[in-house]
């Protein structure tokens, strides 16, 4: 077993010692939906007119929140010092964390999602579109944040400094996933939004990593 | 603690330890830590890095690591610069620093489990054995968060045991453990040394003697 | 030729060598810096005739234009200079890298405030989210979180590698960013907001324009240079031609 | 003068004024000239504070060594 | 100068040292305000409706992610232990504490408010409301806070438990504010929600100390 | 280090110590650290707490500093059970732990100042000679997290320079120090109990002769 899936499996382990690492993502999803019919307005019509839009706000701060704790940890007890030490290939283990991160933010939230936008009253036709655009958006997420986070790991205070420099960059997943899902609504197209949403994972997938792997060499001279 | 088993591994490494620095210079903050620093580092040898507080030890020892690029000079490995080859010169050497790498969810055994990843050759009953040597039978299915700060060295020290790789650097690896573990860690690095091993320590505890010590003083003309 | 341009990148790598020849390009920069302003501001404000559409406040256009392009090409320059820094691992980069962040913010800043000051009188309101406006607004959140990457590290090293390596993704998501938003925006809202066509600008009313431009991104070159001089002083302060430079200073 | 003939405005009031529209653009231009202010004397000032602690440090250090 | 003014001001310094403690809610609520419009509609009328609830709901959320570094690293680096240990009065440093809090994030998101939501295009009338509900809010929800942070203080992951720890203690603050706002904005009456909040710092102020005193003593027997 | 001034402060304490465990048990997991422990601890005491690696040693002294309720037993100071008169009893002892409670960013000064503010008899020139004697001078203006190891538990210790209590409660103060920095601190220890102080440590350091130590063995039944 080599290094990339043995810190995948632990990762994996410790997320399911301390289930709070993949509920609370869940319940806080939960939570900002809840607060919007509380602070806007509970009209079911308005609610459903605004409901692409908040499931989507909602599930990208969730995974924002989540994001801190990536590498933090790691640094912290000298995990990622040991990999760095290991002279093993960084690309890899970026792309593993994620995957791992992905499985425990975005993976149930996309699952969840749909039963949450019936709170919000989404329209019948939404539903496909909001669980394939969060699909193909989440790990766009997670990609993009893992920048954030590796950049940000070594600082205190570090949680707010990861939204300021990552919020800029999702703002093209928001517009396209909730155009996707706001689109669906109305019963119009939504292929192209989707495509979009691939092609930019795609893109991400690829490079990402690499600005990860430079982002946590920052630790090597500390 | 009991020796209670022929350390077989130690002679499963085949390479030997060729290290040398070139005229290596480090400053922190306008003050000059070491200066045109030549080192050669061979079989057999077990060096001690000594000095005040803030001498530069810990800095000394990650450069030598590979775990750090901010110094003038050149550390070679088998006559090559070390991060042009990084990935052997990794496989080679087991860095131990302040911070564990140990997750404080996780039992002993599943650490160790992390630690050992990238070398196959070791056996699940390896990691048995090891933690039986650092009196830590029982405490195998603990999670290391219930650990005493010595109990959690013991589980890094474990390392030693299992890793087959002829150099060994360590940074203060006596702190924590008590009188009995020293001896027993003492004994282990001299017999690691005569087995053709090397290591590199920093620690401000008198080693007792041991054949192929040699220590190296820092910071001197402060 | 090409041993020629290498010199020249060698030299500019030499922090001694910058700080020396910028000393003497200096003067010839802020001369023309101060003249193009102060020309296309005076004329841009007291003799261009007034837009028939939207009276005076159309003298707004000569800061909000030259300050919004220079924003954005602030950012690019100041990536390209990150990843120079990067790949050749040249620290003069990096220095006018961090020196580029608070002015391109700056600009942004200004580009933001001109068009929202210009949005009253014109649409009636200050903010509107049109697509320029958004992602203009998305730039300055780049830019301030870079800077506030910069700031938040500890070591120098970390804090030029991390701002370049974030100014790059920056630089990379920046089209798709405008792209996005300009589709969202022309998804939502039908032309009913329009800033003045380009082409249809009268000449007496282009040309301040360009001098404006020209002075701003000569400000630009300016202000840059007097930073990055501050970089290298500070960061070659241990260095024996520093010490000698400040001991001239002293003595004087 | 002879630019007089060019000058858009008849008065110094009517320029003051533009039209309704004085507050805007001398709002904005007034902006414009402290963010230009500010980015040009940051640096100046960042430069003095700089060169007198060196030189205080260098005189420090001359003192100490003899 | 007792220990409660002297952690006071200590507190401030670190927070002066490091802009980024009170620089970060602000650009966050600014972000998050940002993230409506674009998933949702721009539109401004649609815009003015929904500008009290969206504000509050992003002033909210600004405040519960600056909570989570509230008692954290006191409690990591044995700055906590050390108060306990000192025998002082632990209701004391909780307002002390909370207080600092809202000087560097509740305090600067008040002032910047009415600025923010001009670009929510907030109807005119409701801008005092605005200012007020959040002099009058943010307080509570520090103080609310804080508990929530002092019980999460010693938990790994404690980010987003905080956050649903606290979240259902906000939501009547939440309502009210938003509500003062929204009524102010269709020029109806807002005191009744105003004396609500006052009201209900009145009763936080005196009963949250406590809570949080006695959510830090449980790190005591760690 | 050289000692180059009288010790006067050592002398301002006016209580002396009288702190005792009647039938003090604890376990912990199923095990029992130590069971029905009695202890008196005086005037003139210098008290080592010896024993393995998990004995106990650790959690013996937070109980006795009062910051760990979780065991049987009392523990009483002048004859009240620590928990009755805790203020009285916090200003009387001083507790330096593993985690030594300086603020990284803020200066060796600045950390200090904020352990002294519940003493107001202690002059700000004291800090400063209190940096000399454990050799930071020169340091006093650099923050913390650009110390080396050794020295920032050097600006911890200074505070058994300026706190006038008769009773220190240290765990591991060894730790990092150079040999220059244990001899002192040894020396200092010695001076404190022949001045009528009191000390009670837990070290897997060989502390030389001291009139007065005492060593108690934990966990030898294992
Ligand atoms: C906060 C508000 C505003 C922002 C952030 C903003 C942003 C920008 C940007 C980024 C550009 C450069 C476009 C390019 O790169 O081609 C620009 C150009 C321009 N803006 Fe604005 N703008 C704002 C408000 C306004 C208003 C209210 C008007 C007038 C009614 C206006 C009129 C113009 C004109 C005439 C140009 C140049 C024409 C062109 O490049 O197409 N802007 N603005
Ligand atoms: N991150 C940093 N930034 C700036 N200076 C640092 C940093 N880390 C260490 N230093 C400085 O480098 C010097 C050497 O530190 P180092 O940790 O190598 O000392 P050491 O010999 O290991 O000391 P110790 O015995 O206390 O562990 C110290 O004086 C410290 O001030
Ligand atoms: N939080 C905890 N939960 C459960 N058990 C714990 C906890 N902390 C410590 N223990 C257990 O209590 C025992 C004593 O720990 P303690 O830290 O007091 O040991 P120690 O004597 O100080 O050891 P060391 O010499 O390693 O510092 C250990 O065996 C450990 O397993
Ligand atoms: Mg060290
Ligand atoms: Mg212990």
């Amino acid at each position: 077993m080599s290094l990339v899936t043995a810190t995948i499996k632990r990762d994996l382990v410790i997320a399911a010692r301390n289930p709070g690492e993949w509920l609370n993502p869940l319940m806080f999803f939960l939570m900002v939906l809840a607060l919007f019919p509380l602070a806007v307005d509970p009209d079911p019509k308005f609610l459903s007119k605004i409901a692409a839009g908040v499931v989507w706000v909602a599930a990208l701060l969730a995974t924002l929140l989540s994001l801190d704790a990536l590498f933090k940890a790691d640094v912290e007890d000298g995990t990622l010092e040991q990999w760095l030490a290991s002279g093993e290939s960084l690309f890899a283990m970026a792309l593993g964390k994620v995957f791992v991160h992905w499985c425990i933010s975005g993976l149930p939230l996309t699952l969840v999602a749909p039963l949450l936008a019936l709170m919000m009253n989404l329209p019948d036709e939404a539903y496909s579109a909001l669980f394939f655009s969060l699909l193909l958006g989440t790990p766009i997420l997670s990609l993009l944040g893992a920048v954030g986070a590796a950049l940000t790991a070594g600082v205190r205070s570090g949680g707010l400094l990861l939204s300021l420099v990552i919020l800029p960059l999702y703002i093209p997943i928001l517009i396209f996933g909730a155009s996707a899902v706001y689109h669906a609504g109305i019963e119009m197209e939504y292929v192209g939004q989707l495509g979009f949403l691939a092609s930019f994972l795609c893109l991400s997938m690829t490079l990402a990593p690499f600005a990860v792997a430079g982002a946590l060499k920052l630790n090597l001279s500390r | 603690m009991p020796l209670s088993r022929p350390i077989d591994q130690l002679n499963r490494f085949t390479a030997h330890c060729d290290l040398s620095a070139h005229q290596v210079s480090c400053e922190r903050d306008d003050r000059i830590l070491f200066e045109n620093l030549d080192l050669s580092i061979n079989k057999g040898d077990l060096i001690q890095l000594v000095g005040p507080n803030g001498a530069g030890k810990t800095t000394l020892l990650r450069l030598l690591a590979g775990l750090n690029q901010d110094f003038d000079g050149e550390v070679r490995w088998h006559g090559k610069n070390i991060q042009q080859c990084f990935q052997d010169y990794a496989r080679q050497r087991l860095y131990i620093g302040h911070l564990s790498a140990i997750k404080k969810v996780l039992t002993p055994l599943e650490n160790l489990r992390w630690f050992v990843s990238s070398w196959p050759q070791v056996k699940e009953d390896d990691l048995w054995q090891a933690l039986e040597e650092v009196t830590l039978a029982g405490y195998e299915d603990v999670p290391c968060q219930q650990l005493s700060a010595g109990q959690q060295r013991r589980v890094a020290l474990a390392r030693l045991l299992i890793t087959p790789t002829p150099l060994w650097i360590l940074d203060e690896p006596f702190t924590a453990l008590d009188k009995a573990g020293v001896a027993w860690l003492e004994g282990h690095l001299a017999r690691h040394v005569s087995a053709g091993g090397t290591v590199l320590i920093t620690s401000h505890h008198a080693l007792s003697e041991i054949p192929g010590l040699r220590q190296i003083e820092l910071g001197v003309q402060k | 030729m090409w041993e020629a341009l290498k010199r020249l990148y060698h030299r500019m790598g030499s922090p001694k060598w910058f700080y020396e020849i910028s000393a003497k390009w200096l003067p010839w920069f802020v001369v023309p810096t101060v003249g193009f302003l102060l020309v296309g501001t005076i004329w841009g404000l007291a003799f261009t005739p007034a837009d028939y559409q939207q009276g005076n406040s159309f003298r707004i256009i000569y800061i909000h234009v030259p300050a919004a392009l220079l924003a954005q090409s602030a950012y690019a320059m100041m990536a390209i200079a990150g990843a120079v820094f990067l790949i050749w691992r040249m620290k003069m980069a990096a220095w006018v890298a961090a020196s580029i962040a608070p002015i391109g913010a700056s600009f942004c800043f200004l580009a933001l405030i001109t068009g929202a000051i210009w949005g009253k009188p014109t649409w009636g309101t200050w903010w509107v989210w049109d697509a320029r406006l958004t992602s203009m607004l998305l730039l300055l959140f780049l830019y301030f979180g870079v800077m506030a990457l910069q700031k938040a590290m500890d070591s120098e090293e970390s804090a030029a590698k991390a701002g370049a390596i974030l100014s790059l993704v920056g630089l990379v998501n920046i089209p798709i960013i405008k792209y996005s938003v300009e589709w969202w925006n022309t998804l939502h809202q039908p032309a009913t907001l329009k800033f003045t066509e380009e082409s249809t600008m009268a000449m007496e009313m282009l040309i301040p324009l360009l001098i404006m431009i020209a002075g701003f991104y000569l400000l630009f070159a300016v202000l840059v240079f007097m930073r990055t001089r501050n970089q290298v002083l500070w960061h070659e302060r241990k260095k024996n031609w520093v010490k000698q430079y400040m001991q001239s200073r002293a003595d004087k | 003068m002879f630019l007089d003939s060019y000058l858009f405005f008849d008065s110094f009031a009517d320029f003051l004024a533009m039209g309704k529209h004085g507050f805007y653009v001398w709002l904005c231009y007034g902006i414009t000239a402290l963010v230009i202010l500010a980015n040009v004397v940051a640096p100046i000032r960042q430069r003095k504070k700089l060169i007198d602690q060196q030189t205080r440090l260098q005189r420090r250090e001359k003192k100490n060594a003899s």
